[in-house]
């Protein structure tokens, strides 16, 4: 019974976990686009997701390798290296883009300077990190994040057209730039590569072995799945509310509203309250991806089961990461256009990442009985096929619709 | 470890560890003792920034001099002489700690400011 | 017994040829066998699939050769140099 | 890199200065519509103290800082012959628009103002429809 429990927590925490500054944009300006049209585009990221978290949870448990350590064993040190630094640089972007989310939020919280709240919520953060093991942060921020289904009960409560969410299933034949580079981006928004790095590493760290493995594969296919609910949610929600009546969801703020309109002041806290758990975690995720990316590469000492100056290169490297993210966001950029640069170029990185995984997930001198089986293997070569086209088409449709500025 | 490896497949930019469980840098470099006409032997692992520039294509070994430094032994790359080297399996495990193979040297001299801290 | 040090980083992708100068491709690894106490190399893996092999794409789970003709014995070695490796005639 | 910058610099010189088409003006009507929809949205909850007021402060401040951003940039460019009077219309709905989400920034606990919003809101966006029918009609 308690490892049901325990199973479950760990599912919760994963469902809250999904969702970031990326999925909260790109499926509220997907819905209020091009209302349900682009359904189809979450569950391909969700799957996504699913696919290369299970293998890389799985290649953790089995041989204790996180993602990084698989890319520099695979790769070598020259290719790892580009590898590294391109990982590093869309990393940065994304956790720059956190923070400044989560500073957006607060300040609707409490309206004062965004500068300030940035500041402040960065420090925030890097307290609880310091103070809290891995799996209460985890927790912490992937509960506060449940708090978002209030936009999926928005999305019901509008009675949505059941018709027209059927069509949404199948991408639309006769369509703009626009529309395929926001299906892009909602494949990109699941597949953030942070997550997965996190994913692994917090793999070793909690000291998974083959045991473990139940527990990985209903994270990946449960937590994410169900967090995909979270995504689909926001979209049908944002293609009843803000599509017919003509709103452009180009601030975060915006997105509360989902909430807002069908249950007042209510809903807006429940909102907000989820957009800053959600979004304050990843910037945690994402700093820590960072981290764990460098220590991994160079084999220095490394994990939060560790005191902060038991892997102390590795503290320095997540906070050094902390205050580049901060200083990106003092120049003024609006986080949302960072938040958009962060997904679409996370995507393009992403198969340089994903291929060393499946590569070692498939092998059976590292994996014995468990390399790859048949459904793995299958989706695991299509999602790669599918990887490189969209990380192909994603640059030309980024400056083609000019950042989805249209 | 087996009886028959392959260096690069194995071996090469595999995590070292020592006995305590510390991980202590990666084998960057591999040093090969002997000749051609002669047995060639694995004589140790090389770690440590200072090996990067010859792991990489050679217009850009000036580049990774400048960003990791030159090869000093002692100081940009220790040497694990190979009788030290336990096995080789998930991990490169050694028989001795970290401290005496003179391995994970920065993480141990940042360690202090940080254990001052309340929580560190 | 020589003291002679090589470095793998200086062998791998270095160009192999022949005493006539027949490219036979670049060193892509390095086979070693346990010899009592010692690991001694036995050949290396030589070819024109060094990506693959790198990624250990076309790999038996045991260190089967790729294929026979891509292992070179280390006796058949007659020089290393800065740029290339230069090994006995195919007889 | 430096290269890069300078052209870079130059795209945007060449942006900012060129002619506004006809179908960049609409796209600058349609960004106004979209804040004023949006507005009303804001509006309403303050009409019906169904939000906080920190929030709708914050979110007025953000929509009339669009409407003013858009208002300085159909002011300052030079549109395509013959649009002169749609682009000054735009301006001055931009205008309104900025004034009237602004009176929301400044009283977003009252709920008579929220709702006096709102309707100015619904006669602005009716101009703004009007506006972008207008511009499709022409040429």
């Amino acid at each position: 019974m308690k490892v049901v429990l325990r199973i479950a927590l760990g599912i919760i925490a994963a469902i809250g976990g999904f969702v970031d500054i990326g999925d909260l944009v790109f499926n509220t300006q997907a819905g209020a686009q091009f209302g349900y049209t682009l359904m189809w585009a979450v569950p391909i990221g969700v799957v996504g997701i699913g696919v290369y978290a299970e293998m890389s949870g799985r290649v953790a448990a089995v041989t204790k390798r996180p993602v990084f350590d698989v890319i520099r064993m695979r790769m070598g040190l020259s290719s790892g290296l580009v590898v590294l630094v391109a990982s590093l640089f869309v990393n940065l972007l994304t956790l720059s883009a956190e923070i400044g989310g989560v500073a957006i939020v607060l300040q609707l919280f409490f309206d004062a300077p965004f500068t300030l709240f940035a500041l402040l919520g960065a420090l925030g953060l890097i307290t609880i990190i310091w103070f809290t093991p891995f799996e209460g942060i985890e927790r912490l921020f992937g509960y506060g994040g449940l708090t978002l289904f209030v936009f999926v009960a928005a999305a019901l409560h509008e009675q949505p057209d059941w018709h027209a969410v059927g069509h949404g299933v199948v991408p639309e034949a006769p369509s703009s730039t626009l529309y395929w580079y926001f299906a892009v981006g909602l494949i990109a928004a699941a597949l953030m590569p942070y997550e997965v790095y996190f994913y692994s590493s917090g793999g070793v760290e909690e000291g998974w072995t083959p045991k473990d493995l139940l527990v990985n594969r209903l994270n990946a296919i449960v937590g994410y799945g169900i967090g995909g609910v979270l995504s689909l949610g926001l979209m049908v929600a944002a293609a009843q509310l803000f599509e017919p009546a003509g709103v452009e969801p180009d601030h975060l703020g915006t997105v509360a509203l989902l909430a807002q309109i069908p249950y007042g002041e209510t809903g807006l806290v429940l909102a907000l309250l989820g957009m800053l758990f959600a979004i304050g975690g990843a910037a945690v995720d994402a700093s820590f991806a960072a981290a764990y990316s460098i220590a991994q590469f160079a084999g220095w000492e490394w994990g939060k089961y560790r005191r902060p100056s038991g892997a102390p290169r590795f503290t320095c490297a997540w906070l050094l990461f902390f205050a580049l993210g901060l200083a990106i966001l003092m120049t003024g950029i609006d986080p949302l256009d960072l938040t958009e640069y962060s997904v679409v170029l996370s995507v393009v990185a992403l198969p340089l990442t994903y291929l060393p995984v499946l590569l070692i997930a498939r092998d059976r001198t590292f994996m014995g009985d468990y390399a790859n089986g048949q459904i793995a293997r299958v989706l695991g070569w299509l999602y790669f096929v599918i990887l490189v086209v969209v990380a192909l088409a994603a640059i030309p449709l980024l400056l083609a619709t000019n950042a989805g500025g249209g | 470890m087996d009886d028959r490896f392959d260096l690069v497949y194995r071996l090469l930019d595999e995590q070292i560890v020592d006995v305590d469980g510390r991980r202590c840098g990666r084998v960057d470099d591999i040093e090969l003792v002997g000749a051609p006409g002669e047995p060639l032997r694995i004589g140790g692992l090389l770690t440590g920034r200072g090996t990067y520039a010859a792991r990489i294509p050679r217009p850009f070994r000036g580049l990774a001099r400048t960003l990791f430094g030159a090869d000093v032994r002692g100081a940009t790359v220790q040497r694990v002489p190979w009788p030290e080297v336990e096995d080789v399996r998930a991990t490169v495990s050694l028989y001795g700690r970290a401290v005496d193979l003179a391995l994970g040297r920065d993480d141990r001299e940042l360690q202090r400011p940080f254990q001052r801290l309340p929580g560190g | 017994m020589s003291t002679d040090v090589i470095k793998l980083s200086h062998l791998l992708e270095l160009a192999v040829q022949d005493e006539s100068g027949r490219s036979l491709g670049h060193v892509h690894d390095v086979r070693v066998h346990r010899a009592g106490e010692d690991y001694v190399v036995e050949g290396l893996i030589i070819g024109r699939r060094g990506l693959f092999v790198r990624l250990g794409w076309r790999r038996a789970p045991d260190p089967a050769p790729v294929s026979p003709h891509d292992i070179l014995a280390w006796g058949d070695v007659l020089a290393i140099e800065d740029d290339r490796l230069i090994v006995r005639n195919a007889r | 890199m430096r290269r890069l910058l300078v052209l870079g610099a130059f795209c945007v010189v060449i942006a900012g200065c060129g002619p506004l088409s006809r179908s960049e003006l609409t796209r600058g009507v349609e960004t106004l519509s979209a804040v004023a929809a949006e507005s009303q949205l804001v509006a309403d909850g303050v009409a019906q103290d169904r939000t906080r007021s920190t929030y709708a402060r914050v979110q007025a401040r953000t929509l009339a800082d669009d409407a003013a951003h858009e208002a300085e940039k159909l002011a300052d460019a030079t549109v395509e012959p013959g649009f002169e009077k749609q682009r000054d219309r735009a301006v001055v709905l931009a205008g309104r628009l900025d004034d009237t989400v602004g009176s929301l920034e400044t009283y977003p606990g009252d709920e008579r103002v929220g709702a006096n919003v709102h309707d100015e809101l619904m006669s602005i966006a009716d101009d703004l429809d009007r506006l972008t029918q207008r511009l499709g009609q022409a040429g």
